[in-house]
């Protein structure tokens, strides 16, 4: 209690204080609303691409054997729980942010460490059938263990954003940008007209 | 928010010309008041900042690095003066500095021809559009001194009106028309090379072409691999020097940076010279490509590892190996060329006569064309290393075949010793040695460049304002 | 969908095993019985269809391929006998078959030690585990004939109770000791090279470690690079037998396949022998490695096109045309060595002493060496282009080198012109020009092949019968 209220402001600045975090509210909501922040939350693939620079990784996807059954959290995000899924989202993702609105990133994003291992454990996922062999599984685990310690993509290099990764390397790719397919104008001469 | 929404604007902003200029414009400011992102990254080609093991954008004194090229060239111009290169931001400072061109001034002519100036500027394609192709070639270097101010730039690699691509220099049409192919039909991948291939390529002045003219030829008929261009001199009976010492017939290999180029992986898997040398970059929203032209190994993050995952360390070390490994057996050919010309110049100073020396001059020729072929292109360890390797290669077997013969006709002549490996320890002892007085020529260059080449600039200037009136 | 569910329920499907046997199983039928996939992929070798352009799974005469190598190896066995090997299958014919180890019987002995025997069967680790490493190696090759006679298998490579990779000759685990490394760190990745590299190394026969026996080591004591081993047999004094014609201590390369696969880029980049050698297939919902270890240019598509995607004809001519490169100049070292051994025997003949022909001797074993070990590894070329450029260069300049102080030589015995280059056209006339009776060889090896063999190999069949009852 006592530490709430040293954070309450004098008297005679209590006025501009207020308008002040209305400002700061306003222009938080207004960013979260422009960056589509909300569709974080989701799945869809169109949230990622909402940073312009992971046009790429987009485009690449979509042009992909993968784009049928994986969308980026299906590789990106931990599944091992729930928990875990959301946590290492919202910590990417604030990182993401961050660093794009500071006009910080790279040419050349290369994946973090943390992120490979996440991907790889998330190709197993999937693929662990294909991998595993019981005959040898009982005979211990070890061989599946070696099997399976090596990237992936050092293999099959091209799964799934293809052998050139730059901000540029997909310049005239088509990636569409979250939000509605019908423009505003005609929805709204259309609802009309159903009015009508 | 507000840089998320400007950046998506910048991304959309289209672009109205503001400024309107003839198609031969030379002057890469005028350019770059429309394309502000390529001029200003294309004017940082005159850092010269960055060194990497053997290349980097200093300007590096190759006689002094290994003065044993002094004697390979002894009787030719190449052994006052060589240096590696810097950025394109230099290349009229450059061929105004080096001794190569003489100090000319009234009544002094050059030692070279106009047709140096070829690739040094885009006042090369507006002079040629003038006068005439032929024409551009003939005089020598001093006459065109006022007319060539502008360095390397826009002009020589685009079309002023659709920014595409261009080919502004006659020779790479002409080579092409030689080997019976249609530049017209090649990709735009292909011309991302091609624009380099104007002037980073293995050339010569054929005189037979135009009277009294130093015709611009790339040699480039019987195709583009070393053994295609030796048959071509050979053919042609062509010869760029005389060897001071060993007598023998010479060829000067000059940068044959695209035909080396070619027969390396990255080539045959389509990575063109943009691709390492001018990387896509995006900067606000916009994608542009770094028209810092420089060695990749100041930007491995936007050349190399826009292909290659592994750390950037790894992709520079990679580049290292390869040229030590090639660097280690050039300089052993380097080394018996210089004992072929001193040994070879025994032999005549020992009575030998010509039909003995045929084969052995012979051999020289074409074992030193192979050193220069690989020393004079200083990608060419990385571009291709195979290719290298395999030239350096024949060119020891070739040479040592010489040196095999050397001894059996000294031995003739009574000299059964090896003959001692004369002291090149310095470029200056080894310019010494070739006989190069290399004071007067300093001072007569220092000369020149205090007083005439001012007066060309100065001049050259003037006329542009005349010429171009806003 | 049911073929999904079916394949999914392959996967699954638990399994009891029904087989077990001892560690040391050396039959891989055996094993088989658990891994029928591995092992019927594995019999596979036994093919012999598919020819590359400079390898393959056919036997190729590399003495008629190139005569040459019978002078150069005059005075050693392999210039009796020297083929391009063949698949696993055949390691046990083709070591029975093979000029080199002679046609033992009864009271005869073969010229070769049960050395020979290391890299050709899963006996071996068997025999060793019995007997210990020196009793192993200990006497002439024909004593084990009936002893070993399974083709190289499952347990020269994996642990039969966990199938682990493992390594199972301890020369390996000695040569790891003598470098300062622990084999037990290497990671996972590197044991799917390391399996091979028990084998398909350099090795050389030490007579000093154990009395009376050739104890096989491999030479990595200063490292694996070829000039490490150089200094490494140098240091010892070592060579492996005196050239019958020049006289020089030589030095024999046997297929140092891991040696300059690790200079390669595909090594730097984490790439195992397995990997292209192995790659994975699948097969029923299940992925498993392929076991027809052979050429990879047979199987582009699971090998190469993995990580590359190039078209199959493109990849094929990659290794194509590295191989062109570097056997064009390995061929003009190799007759430079003709040339170094007819000289060098000219003159002794002409009275030549120790003192001037020590410098030209070590000329040419080190010559001789670059060359030998660049042509023993029959994957070099493409597992290590520039690294085998770099080798075969060094060569040239050593050969010619020892060529040119031959030459001053010769003439200072009154012989100034170039010795004629003998007629080694074939394989036939090059073995009689060594003095090599080809026809009494043959017939004695054809007998032995007849007779002895098949004794062996009964005798070996009963006892195994003996020792596993099931
Ligand atoms: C606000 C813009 C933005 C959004 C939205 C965004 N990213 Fe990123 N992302 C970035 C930036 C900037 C980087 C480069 C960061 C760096 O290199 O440290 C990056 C890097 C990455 C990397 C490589 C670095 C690492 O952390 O391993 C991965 C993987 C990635 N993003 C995945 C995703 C996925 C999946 C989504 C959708 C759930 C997503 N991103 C949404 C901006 C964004
Ligand atoms: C099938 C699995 C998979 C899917 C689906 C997938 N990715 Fe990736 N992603 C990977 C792998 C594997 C890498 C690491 C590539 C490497 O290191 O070369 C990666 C790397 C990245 C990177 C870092 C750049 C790099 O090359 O290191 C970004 C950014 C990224 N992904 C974004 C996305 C986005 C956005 C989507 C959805 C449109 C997506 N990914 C879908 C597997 C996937
Ligand atoms: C959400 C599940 C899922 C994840 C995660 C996943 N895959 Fe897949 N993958 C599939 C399915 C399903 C297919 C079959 C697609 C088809 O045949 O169209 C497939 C196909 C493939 C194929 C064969 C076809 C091709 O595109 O080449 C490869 C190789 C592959 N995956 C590798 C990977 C790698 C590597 C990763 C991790 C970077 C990964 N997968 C992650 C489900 C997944
Ligand atoms: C076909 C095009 C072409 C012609 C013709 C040409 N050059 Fe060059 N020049 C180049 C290129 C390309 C380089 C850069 C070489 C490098 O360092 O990689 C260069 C570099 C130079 C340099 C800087 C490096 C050095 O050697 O000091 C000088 C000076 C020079 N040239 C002078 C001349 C002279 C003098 C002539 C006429 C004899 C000439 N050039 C003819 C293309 C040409
Ligand atoms: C008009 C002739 C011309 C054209 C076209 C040209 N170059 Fe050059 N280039 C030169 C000359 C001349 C120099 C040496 C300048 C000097 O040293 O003064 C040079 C120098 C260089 C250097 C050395 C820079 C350094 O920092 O040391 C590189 C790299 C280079 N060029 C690459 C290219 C590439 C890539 C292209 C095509 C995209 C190209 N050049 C097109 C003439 C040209
Ligand atoms: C040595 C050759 C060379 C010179 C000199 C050169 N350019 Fe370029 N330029 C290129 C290449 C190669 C591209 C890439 C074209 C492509 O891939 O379509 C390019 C692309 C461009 C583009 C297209 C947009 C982009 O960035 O990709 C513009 C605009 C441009 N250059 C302007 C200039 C200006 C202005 C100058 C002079 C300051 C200049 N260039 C000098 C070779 C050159
Ligand atoms: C546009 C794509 C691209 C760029 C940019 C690129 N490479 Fe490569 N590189 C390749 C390809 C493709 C290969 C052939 C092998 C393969 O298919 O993976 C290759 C092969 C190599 C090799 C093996 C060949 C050899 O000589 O042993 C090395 C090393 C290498 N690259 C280093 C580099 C370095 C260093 C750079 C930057 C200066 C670079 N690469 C730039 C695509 C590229
Ligand atoms: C795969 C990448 C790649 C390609 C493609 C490539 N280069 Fe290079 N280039 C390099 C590297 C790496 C170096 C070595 C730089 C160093 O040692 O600092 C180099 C060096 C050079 C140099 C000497 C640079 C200096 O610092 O003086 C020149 C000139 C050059 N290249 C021109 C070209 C031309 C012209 C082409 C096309 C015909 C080309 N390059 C194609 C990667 C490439
Ligand atoms: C360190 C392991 C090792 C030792 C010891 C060894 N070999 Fe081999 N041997 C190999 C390998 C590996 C090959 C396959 C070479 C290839 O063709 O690539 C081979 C191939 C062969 C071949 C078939 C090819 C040919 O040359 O005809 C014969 C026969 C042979 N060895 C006999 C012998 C004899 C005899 C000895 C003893 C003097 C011996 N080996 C010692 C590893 C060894
Ligand atoms: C126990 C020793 C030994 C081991 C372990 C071994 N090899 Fe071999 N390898 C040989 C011998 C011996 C031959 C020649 C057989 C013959 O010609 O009779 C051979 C032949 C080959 C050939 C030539 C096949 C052909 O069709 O011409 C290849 C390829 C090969 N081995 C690769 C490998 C690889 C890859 C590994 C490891 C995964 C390996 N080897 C492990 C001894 C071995
Ligand atoms: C020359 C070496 C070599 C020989 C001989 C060999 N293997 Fe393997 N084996 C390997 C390698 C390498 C792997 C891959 C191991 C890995 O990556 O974990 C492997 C993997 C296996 C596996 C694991 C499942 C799979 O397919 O990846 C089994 C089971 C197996 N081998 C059985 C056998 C049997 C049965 C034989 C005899 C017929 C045999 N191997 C002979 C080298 C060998
Ligand atoms: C050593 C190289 C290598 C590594 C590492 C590797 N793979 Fe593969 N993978 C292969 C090869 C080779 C094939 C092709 C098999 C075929 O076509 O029969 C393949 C095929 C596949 C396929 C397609 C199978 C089909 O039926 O089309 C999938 C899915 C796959 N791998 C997933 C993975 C996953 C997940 C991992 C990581 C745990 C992985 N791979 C690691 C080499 C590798
Ligand atoms: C497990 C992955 C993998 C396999 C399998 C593989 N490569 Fe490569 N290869 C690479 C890598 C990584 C490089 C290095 C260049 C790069 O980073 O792209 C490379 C480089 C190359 C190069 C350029 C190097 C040079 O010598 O010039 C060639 C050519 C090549 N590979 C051909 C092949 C062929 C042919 C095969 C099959 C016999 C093969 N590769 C199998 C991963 C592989
Ligand atoms: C990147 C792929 C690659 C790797 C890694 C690799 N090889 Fe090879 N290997 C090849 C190719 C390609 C050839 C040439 C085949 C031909 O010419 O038909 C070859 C040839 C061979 C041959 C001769 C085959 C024959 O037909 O006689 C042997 C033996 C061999 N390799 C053994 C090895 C060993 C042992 C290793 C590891 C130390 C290894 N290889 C690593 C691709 C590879
Ligand atoms: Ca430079
Ligand atoms: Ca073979």
């Amino acid at each position: 209690m006592r530490f709430i209220s040293k954070l309450i402001p004098p008297e005679r600045w209590r006025f501009p204080v207020i308008v002040l975090m209305g400002i700061f509210t306003g222009l938080a909501v207004f960013a979260l609303y422009i960056s589509n922040a909300p569709s974080y939350l989701g799945d869809k693939p169109e949230t990622c691409v909402n940073c312009h620079i992971m046009a790429p990784q987009y485009a690449t996807w979509y042009h992909s054997s993968h784009r049928e059954i994986t969308h980026c959290n299906d590789c990106h995000v931990p599944h091992n729980n729930i928990f875990n899924k959301y946590y290492f989202k919202a910590k990417d993702g604030l990182r993401h942010a961050t660093i794009f609105t500071l006009r910080r990133e790279p040419q050349v994003i290369f994946i973090k460490d943390e992120g490979r291992d996440v991907v790889h454990n998330n190709c197993i996922r999937c693929h662990e059938e294909l991998l595993t062999d019981s005959r040898l599984l009982a005979r211990g685990r070890d061989i599946h263990e070696f099997r399976m310690d090596r990237e992936c993509w050092d293999c099959h290099r091209e799964t799934p954003h293809g052998t050139v990764n730059s901000l540029s390397s997909v310049p005239h790719a088509r990636v569409p940008l979250p939000g509605s397919v019908v423009p505003l104008w005609l929805k709204d001469m259309v609802s009309k007209s159903k009015k009508q | 928010a507000s840089s998320i929404i400007e950046r998506r604007a910048e991304a959309i902003f289209a672009y109205t010309p503001a400024v309107t200029f003839p198609p031969d414009e030379p002057r890469n400011e005028v350019w770059g008041e429309l394309f502000p992102r390529e001029y200003n990254s294309y004017m940082k080609t005159s850092e010269t900042d960055f060194k990497s093991k053997y290349n980097g954008s200093a300007m590096v004194d190759m006689l002094e690095e290994s003065p044993r090229m002094a004697v390979l060239w002894a009787g030719y111009s190449f052994s006052k003066d060589y240096n590696q290169g810097r950025g394109h931001y230099y290349s009229i400072e450059d061929i105004q500095k080096t001794l190569r061109t003489g100090a000319p001034d009234e009544g002094v002519p050059s030692p070279q021809p106009n047709t140096c100036w070829t690739c040094k500027s885009p006042d090369v394609p507006r002079l040629m559009n003038k006068s005439g192709i032929a024409e551009f070639f003939r005089g020598t270097w001093d006459t065109k001194g006022t007319e060539i101010i502008n360095h390397i730039g826009c002009a020589d690699c685009h079309d002023s009106k659709t920014m595409n691509l261009r080919i502004s220099r006659p020779t790479l049409l002409e080579a092409f028309e030689a080997m019976g192919r249609d530049i017209e039909e090649v990709s735009h991948q292909e011309m991302r090379s091609l624009v380099c291939a104007q002037c980073h390529v293995e050339y010569y002045f054929n005189k037979e072409i135009v009277e009294g003219v130093d015709y611009l030829v790339f040699p480039w008929r019987n195709g583009t691999t070393i053994e295609d261009l030796e048959s071509y001199y050979d053919e042609l009976g062509f010869s760029d020097w005389t060897h001071a010492m060993s007598r023998a017939p010479m060829l000067k290999a000059q940068h044959p940076d695209y035909e080396i180029y070619l027969t390396g992986v990255h080539a045959q898997r389509g990575v063109s010279c943009a691709d390492c040398h001018m990387p896509f970059i995006s900067e606000g929203g916009q994608k542009f490509t770094d028209h810092h032209i420089q060695s990749p190994l100041n930007n491995v993050a936007n050349s190399c590892q826009v292909c290659h995952r592994e750390e950037t360390q790894e992709l520079i070390e990679d580049v290292y190996s390869r040229q030590d490994k090639l660097l280690e057996n050039r300089n052993i050919l380097e080394t018996l060329l210089v004992r072929c010309h001193v040994e070879a110049k025994a032999a005549w100073d020992r009575g030998a006569d010509e039909r003995q020396m045929k084969d052995i001059l012979n051999g020289i020729r074409r074992a030193q064309w192979r050193w220069d072929f690989t020393a004079a292109g200083h990608g060419n360890s990385f571009h291709s290393p195979v290719e290298t390797g395999r030239i350096i290669t024949g060119g020891i077997a070739i040479a040592q075949e010489a040196r095999v013969q050397l001894a059996r006709l000294l031995s003739s002549q009574g000299y059964f010793e090896e003959l001692p490996y004369p002291d090149i320890s310095t470029k200056a002892k080894a310019q010494e040695y070739i006989g190069l007085d290399m004071e007067m020529i300093n001072k007569e260059k220092g000369l020149f460049l205090e007083n005439v080449v001012p007066r060309w600039m100065g001049k050259g200037r003037e006329r542009e304002k005349r010429e171009y009136v806003e």
